[in-house]
């Protein structure tokens, strides 16, 4: 028990300050908590949630992915293209979209494993192609989605944001599961020490390639989603979304050194960002102070979830940090 | 043959992969565009890299430490806009101030980059994202009230556009950056420390040095570096604006990795990470002059860059 | 459909009118910029906010809030929604990305808020956008630069900007129209991205291997182009340039012949002026063509159509006469930041 | 033990080459069912290599191996898993940020990428609560585990793998005298169950304790295998060095010294770690520390060294109260404290760098910002002094410390910070993992730094080293000494009998060492 509070304490810190941001901005918000004032909050999160799972997976087997963003515009450009139409055209175009995202991170996955780059290098060329491509798909932001599958997946169900069900959906049905697989321990103790888990027996390479195209899948989710809230692709959309899917999963408690935190964790971490810009609109801030306020708190944020650093009493244990 | 000589082998191996490429860039533009092999026009691509260079100077000691610095297009802008300003109001004292003071600026910048990173031990590739947040917050502010007329100093200008027998002054202040920093790497403890600090900061720390010190003169360094680039484009562009520094970041560490520059730290090469800045400026002018398309330019860099490293990393294998 | 004060709200070419139910005031609007660290739309802000501070749209204005949300459609979306959540009666919003916001209008719709989105405007014809010509704005800078050198040139030199964006395509589509028609010319194409900059640098590239051009384009971010020119000491040929400052300075400078236009950032203005007409019940075409501010060379004249002692940045597109009174420089720069 | 063994895994001239170093060079080698086999050898001679080898980490640059006579390719530790064969790693091959529990799952046989199978987890925590290590929770993170209590998990995470050939390689390196003994008891077992056991120690009295036969290599190659007690340990040492050695523990140089203490440490506490310490060590003093692991030892060295944040108590030398607000404050004279850390890879050594670059970091403080690098304030005649009084084998002073065997590795650290001549030397462990003839080298210098005045804090788990050593060995229970043991009364029994913390105990396995022979 006490064992398990010490493991989680950054996500416990993370999300004790997001219930105080959600909380603060609810109030703030002149309409209140009504469904549709929760949906939008919902949407805009979930879009960086999902980028920041994608971002968790490569992060947890200690490779930074700095091409989420580039998949997400591909994806997105993409799904303009092939979610329009009849339901099975639209139930096929999915299935492509997802494939795609899932490729892109195999290609990552190789050049990263068997290529010997460093993910982050790696990933910074491979963004640029990605993009490349995004833009061959669509030159300029146009095509459309089908409206009432966006729909039915940007509202409400019962007065519960799509959005949400769809991250408690991952989170039950996907990440629960895995994390008690030998997979999911995988993943943690390659993240943590890759000679260990090798001399433990565990494929290394396979499972840090495995870990890298999940990270491409979740990337294509995050554009698809991308593309259900707007209805249209657009290829400029990946600088927006590859760093602060970082900062989220840094501000959930995970390390990038690899093999801690938790893919809740990530998403606690994505809507604390997206809270905070969200924070913006009623705060009745002059316009030109607003980019300030807002770097200012994440960088508090991002200090609160590290100022533990100065309990420390003995000196040599801020270095496993 | 020692392990170790095998190692410098390959850094000056690695160091050389940019040099070459740049050598075939060129050439292969030759064929469409004769032009690419007038001095003209090299001594300009030399020009415009050592803005580049300026910045990758800075980028690398950090990286080399083991972190990274995502602060440094604002740190660039803001710089640009201080000097400028202070230019801009044509008080002679002032003027003088222009570029100390944008430097002094980059370096406060790195203090704060320092405290994030060795106090609070925030993972750098994070903090130093806020940091740069927050001055875009600054600047944002700053260019809302009155701003006094904003110019480049004679000195400004002469630095980045000026030339001396067809010598481009920037190209100078950039290799004069170059030698300081080679040589407070290669010959001061400081240098040592930094390289330690880069393998193995535990260890480094129970050799009994100050590694938090170390730390802040990195990023300071590193700060100034990126103001200086700041400096130089404005001077280049007569004008400071907003966001003039988002151009740069992902070029800059580019440059600095496809130098050979292990983006863990401890590792890497001068000679490298110059020809990086030349690579990158070249390959960037020869794809915009054949005049072939953004999706295309983008796909052939990122393609270029990945095999580059791929490469590198083949041949060290065989090694 | 004859619309209200076409001298400042000019129609687009067969455009049609829209007009809502008169509200009765005083209005709470709302203005959501996309990304704010570029000095345009600092410019945006600034005069939205004068306009607003001035005394006769004061008394119209319950509530008027600026946010900015940086270059992304979805957080710009659920800003716009928060503001129809919230019941504000109006949005003037710079999209972000021209078709995504299909959903937002019928919410909008739904919920009885006017949207004028302007500058960067929507590929819809639901509702009122506030705008200039963009294909006009290209036109006139490839004539004026065609008309100098008597319709004949063998190279010109054409800077475009964000590949990817419609702006971008319009004003080069407008450029074409025009040197299309000139035979045997040969037209160098670079991309500036709108940055000074990245002109200057490319522009730098492109002399050195094209050598000379007759004239020159640029869509934004002339003051690099020129200033590439200058530093490869070539001939002083015409220019068609935007409307910043520092443009305007280099042109009269250096007597480079050519015209100084662009996208006005008092837009912003305008679009609120038109929600508040709206919501006033008054009829609006659904594109609104602003009058292009311009220059012509021959007409610059410091301390009126540009500024020596202001920020090069600056830009000089302060108003539309035809609108209302332009703002002078102090209105929009002394408008310090915590006077919201 | 039965006769008529079975062959479990055989070597035919297998050669493993690093680059140029020939790590084995044509070893032949065979290993059977139902015994338990000591592999000896200096550090560098090819015993973890051999390991690795079997157990998949490495592969052969030429030979075969043979597993039940079968011809086998064993390229992934998986595979030798699936063999049955498992080894418990000198580098621990347990993962910091995860659990015991999650540890000893991970790459278990029945579970693969599959669900988790919990059955390892129970026999796991009988073979932990057997070894004494019923106070290690399931769900504890490895990292916040001392480094015994690792050992402890990895023995339970090999054994509940149910190997037929299982490898310990310095498995018990870091554990004390009693929790050995249950080990040993628990590897009896299994060999009389039939496992094959490989055994590599560097503990002469542990060989003697468990093995039935001893292998002998020496660079890289296998000298020889034989029952126990053929030959006496003169001899065995004879055939692991080349050469045959005098005695273990060099007689002392000069007498205890006594006059004014050099380092006085009064009523020194921090947390509940260290409660109330208070030990004085004169000039020439060698002072041992010991006891059970993480009873406060370390802590007090650590403090020593700068290294704690707001402990209670005072530190003086010469009467002059310290303020030890971090090691560079440590080292600086007249201060003039060192510390060779326990854990020389990632602590002592920076391995990337060459030997030289090691050596001087520690020096290079001397002028901070000092133009350059040669100008340390160190006469660089002081690291060939150490260096060769200690017989440093490495090819030049450019080679990546990688490079050296831990023993040599081990002699850098030393040098690093004797070349600083501290007035007070604290060796945490300095000769873990390290072979005899380091070790003999490093207590020769021991004896002379003590002889030249240095005060020496010597903290170990090997007691005999305490015994032989030092002059006074306070013995560490709690965060607190338990008990002062000098002259006669420094006896094995003592200082175990203190470091349980109980008066008398059973016998101990400390008979027939080297030092009595
Ligand atoms: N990964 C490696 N790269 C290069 N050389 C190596 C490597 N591993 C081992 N060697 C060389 O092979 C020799 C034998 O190493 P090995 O680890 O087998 O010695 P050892 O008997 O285990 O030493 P110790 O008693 O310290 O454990 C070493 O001296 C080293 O020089
Ligand atoms: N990359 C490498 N290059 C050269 N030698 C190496 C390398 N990796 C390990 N070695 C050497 O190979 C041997 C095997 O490594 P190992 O970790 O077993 O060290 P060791 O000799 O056992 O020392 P210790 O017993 O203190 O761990 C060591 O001597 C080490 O110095
Ligand atoms: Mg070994
Ligand atoms: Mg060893």
């Amino acid at each position: 028990m006490l064992d398990d509070i010490r493991t989680n304490k950054r996500e416990v810190i993370a999300l004790a300050f997001l219930v105080v941001l959600v909380s603060v901005y609810l109030t703030t918000h002149p309409s209140g908590p009504t469904t549709y004032v929760l949906t939008i909050w919902a949407n805009q999160c979930t879009v960086l949630a999902l980028v920041a799972i994608a971002q968790f997976f490569a992060v947890l087997v200690r490779g930074l992915d700095l091409s989420v963003g580039a998949v997400m515009a591909l994806t997105n450009t993409l799904a303009s293209h092939l979610l329009i139409g009849s339901s099975t055209s639209i139930g096929l175009g999915l299935l492509a979209v997802l494939a795609v995202g899932s490729l892109c991170g195999l290609a990552n996955g190789l050049a990263i494993v068997y290529g010997r780059i460093q993910p982050i290098v790696a990933t910074l060329a491979s963004a640029s192609v990605f993009v490349g491509l995004a833009l061959l798909l669509r030159p300029t932001p146009g095509g459309e989605i089908d409206f009432d599958l966006a729909d039915a997946l940007t509202l409400d169900i019962w007065g519960l944001p799509t959005a949400l069900v769809i991250l408690t959906v991952i989170v039950v049905v996907f990440w629960i599961p895995l994390r008690r697989t030998g997979f999911g321990l995988a993943l943690y103790a390659i993240g943590s020490s890759q000679q260990a888990a090798f001399q433990s027996g565990t494929p290394v390479a396979r499972v840090r390639l495995a870990a890298f195209v999940l990270a491409g899948l979740f990337a294509g989710v995050a554009g698809l989603f991308v593309s259900f809230i707007t209805t249209t692709g657009d290829a400029s959309i990946a600088p927006n979304y590859t760093l602060n899917s970082i900062a989220a999963v840094v501000l959930g408690g995970i390390a990038l050194r690899g093999g801690v935190g938790s893919l809740f964790g990530a998403l606690i971490g994505a809507f604390i960002l997206k809270t905070i810009s969200a924070l913006m609109f009623f705060s009745g801030l002059p316009p030109l102070a607003q980019p300030f306020v807002e770097g200012l708190i994440l960088a508090v944020a991002i200090a609160i979830g590290s100022a533990d650093i100065l309990r420390l009493r003995n000196r040599l244990e801020v270095f496993d940090r | 043959m020692t392990a170790r000589l095998f190692n410098r082998v390959q850094l000056d191996a690695d160091a050389l992969v940019p040099w070459i490429a740049s050598l075939i860039v060129i050439l292969v533009g030759a064929t469409v565009f004769p032009k690419f092999l007038s001095a003209g026009y090299l001594l300009q691509q030399l020009q415009i890299a050592s803005f580049l260079g300026v910045l990758a100077t800075g980028a690398m000691v950090v990286i080399l430490l083991g972190h990274i610095d995502l602060s440094i297009p604002w740190v660039l802008g803001g710089a640009a806009i201080l000097s400028t300003s202070l230019a801009g109001t044509g008080n002679p004292a002032l003027v003088a101030l222009a570029i100390p003071a944008a430097l002094a600026f980059g370096a406060l910048v790195g203090v704060i980059n320092g405290i994030g990173v060795s106090i609070f031990r925030i993972p750098s590739m994070v903090w130093t994202l806020a940091v740069n947040a927050m001055l875009l917050g600054v600047a944002v502010l700053n260019t809302g009230g009155f701003n006094p007329k904003g110019e480049a100093s004679a000195l400004m200008s002469s630095l980045s556009t000026g030339s001396t027998i067809g010598l481009p002054h920037a190209l100078i202040v950039w290799l004069c950056l170059c030698l300081l920093v080679f040589a407070i790497l290669k010959r001061t403890t400081f240098g040592r420390y930094l390289i330690a600090i880069g393998n193995s900061e535990k260890a480094t720390y129970l050799s009994g040095v100050e590694t938090p010190r170390i730390v802040f003169g990195a990023f300071m360094l590193a700060g100034a570096c990126s103001a200086l680039g700041g400096v130089l484009l404005a001077g280049y562009a007569n004008q400071a604006y907003q966001s003039m520094g988002d151009p740069y970041l992902m070029p800059t560490i580019a440059a600095v990795v496809i130098g050979g520059t292990s983006i863990l730290g401890g590792k890497g090469s001068f000679v490298g990470t110059i020809g990086g800045a030349i690579f990158i400026t070249l390959l960037t002018s020869v794809l915009s002059v054949m005049q072939i398309s953004e999706a295309w330019r983008q796909i052939i860099f990122g393609s270029i860059v990945l095999s580059m490293l791929l490469a590198q990393n083949l041949r060290r294998r065989k090694a | 459909a004859d619309t209200y004060r076409p001298e400042c709200y000019a129609p687009a070419p067969d455009t049609t009118s829209i007009s809502y139910p008169a509200k009765d005031g005083p209005y709470k609007v709302a203005f959501v910029n996309g990304f704010a660290g570029n000095d345009w739309r600092i410019a945006a802000i600034q005069s939205a906010k004068a306009w607003a501070a001035r005394p006769e749209n004061a008394e119209q204005l319950a509530e008027f809030k600026v946010i900015s949300v940086g270059n992304d459609s979805a957080a710009q979306i659920a800003a716009i929604d928060n503001f129809i959540a919230a019941g504000y009666d109006a949005i003037t919003f710079t999209a972000v990305n021209p078709s995504a916001f299909t959903g937002v209008i019928r919410r909008a719709a739904r919920a009885g808020t006017v949207l004028v989105p302007f500058d960067n405007v929507l590929d819809t014809d639901k509702i009122v956008q506030v705008n200039e010509d963009q294909k006009a704005l290209g036109r006139l800078k490839a004539q004026t630069v065609m008309d100098l050198l008597d319709g004949k040139a063998k190279k010109i030199l054409m800077v475009n900007g964000l590949p990817g964006n419609s702006t971008d395509r319009d004003r080069r589509v407008g450029m074409m129209s025009v040197l299309d028609k000139v035979d045997g010319l040969e037209i160098v194409e670079v991309v500036g991205n709108w940055d000074t900059g990245t002109s200057q640098k490319v522009v730098a590239d492109a002399l050195a291997t094209h050598g000379t051009v007759e004239g020159v384009v640029s869509q934004h971010g002339t003051a690099g182009t020129i200033n590439a020119m200058l530093a490869a000491n070539h001939p002083i040929v015409p220019v068609g340039g935007d409307a910043e400052n520092g443009v305007r300075i280099l042109m009269a400078e250096n007597k480079i012949p050519g015209v100084s236009a662009s996208q006005a950032p008092a837009m912003s203005a305008i679009a609120l002026a038109a929600a508040i007409d709206l919501l006033k019940g008054h009829p609006l075409p659904q594109t609104i063509y602003l009058p292009i501010p311009y220059v012509y060379a021959d007409q610059l004249a410091a301390g009126e159509n540009f500024f020596p002692d202001l920020p090069k940045s600056f830009n000089t597109g302060t108003g539309y006469e035809e609108c209302f009174k332009p703002f002078t420089p102090e209105e929009l720069m002394g408008q310090s930041p915590d006077n919201n | 033990m039965s006769d008529g063994k079975r062959e479990l895994i055989r070597f035919e001239e297998v050669t493993k080459a690093y680059g140029a170093t020939l790590a084995l060079k044509k070893v032949s080698f065979t290993c059977q069912a139902g015994e338990v086999r000591a592999v000896l050898g200096e550090n560098g001679a090819g015993k973890s290599t051999l390991m690795k080898l079997m157990s998949g980490v490495i592969q052969p640059t030429l030979g075969k191996i043979y597993v039940d006579g079968q011809p086998v390719r064993l390229e992934s530790p998986g595979a030798a898993r699936d063999l049955g064969i498992v080894c418990m790693f000198q580098e621990l091959s347990l993962v910091p940020d995860l659990s015991v529990r999650d540890n000893i799952l991970l790459g278990a046989k029945e579970v693969g990428m599959g669900r988790l199978s919990k059955g390892n987890l129970t026999r796991a925590r009988a073979i932990l609560d057997r070894i004494e290590g019923a106070h290690i929770p399931m769900k504890r993170k490895v990292a916040d585990l001392s480094l015994p209590e690792r050992q402890q998990v990895e023995i339970a995470k090999a054994i509940c793998r149910a190997p037929r050939l299982l490898i310990l390689d310095e498995a018990t390196s870091a554990l004390n005298a009693s929790v050995v003994q249950k080990v040993f008891g628990l590897v009896r077992d299994l060999r009389d169950q039939g496992t094959g056991i490989l055994f590599i120690s560097h503990r002469f009295h542990e060989v003697d304790d468990l093995a039935d036969s001893i292998s002998v290599f020496r660079n890289g190659e296998h000298v020889d295998t034989f029952q126990k007690g053929k030959h006496s340990y003169s001899e065995i040492i004879a055939k692991m060095i080349g050469q045959s050695l005098t005695e273990l523990f060099p007689p002392r140089l000069s007498p205890i010294p006594d006059g004014a203490p050099l380092l006085k440490v009064d009523d020194l506490s921090f947390g509940d770690t260290l409660r109330g310490v208070s030990l004085e060590v004169r000039p020439g003093e060698v002072l041992g520390l010991g006891g059970l692991d993480g009873q406060g030892q370390m802590v007090l060295v650590q403090a020593l060294f700068g290294l704690l944040k707001k402990t209670g108590g005072q530190i003086s030398e010469n009467g002059h109260p310290l303020q030890l607000k971090s090691p560079r404050a440590a080292k600086a004279p007249p201060t003039g404290i060192a510390l060779v850390p326990e854990d020389r890879k990632t602590e002592g050594l920076i391995p990337e760098l060459s030997i030289r670059e090691n050596m001087e970091l520690a020096a290079l403080g001397r002028h901070p910002f000092g133009l350059t690098d040669l100008d340390n304030g160190i006469d660089p005649d002081l690291f060939t002094r150490f260096t060769s009084e200690m017989e440093l084998v490495c090819r030049n002073f450019d080679q990546p410390v990688s490079d050296l065997s831990g023993g040599n590795q081990q002699k850098v650290a030393l040098t690093k910070w004797l070349a600083l001549q501290p007035r007070c030397l604290l060796l945490a462990d300095p000769t873990r993992g390290i072979d005899v003839k380091t070790k003999t080298q490093i207590y020769r210098l021991i004896r002379q730094l003590a002889a030249e005045g240095v005060a020496i804090i010597l903290l170990s788990t090997d007691y005999e080293e305490l015994i032989h050593l030092c002059d006074s060995v306070h013995v560490f229970y709690d965060g607190a000494v338990r008990q002062v043991l000098e002259g006669p009364e420094l006896t094995a029994e003592n200082i175990i009998a203190a470091s349980l913390n109980v008066n008398s105990v059973p016998v101990q396995a400390a008979q027939g060492h080297p030092a009595h022979a």
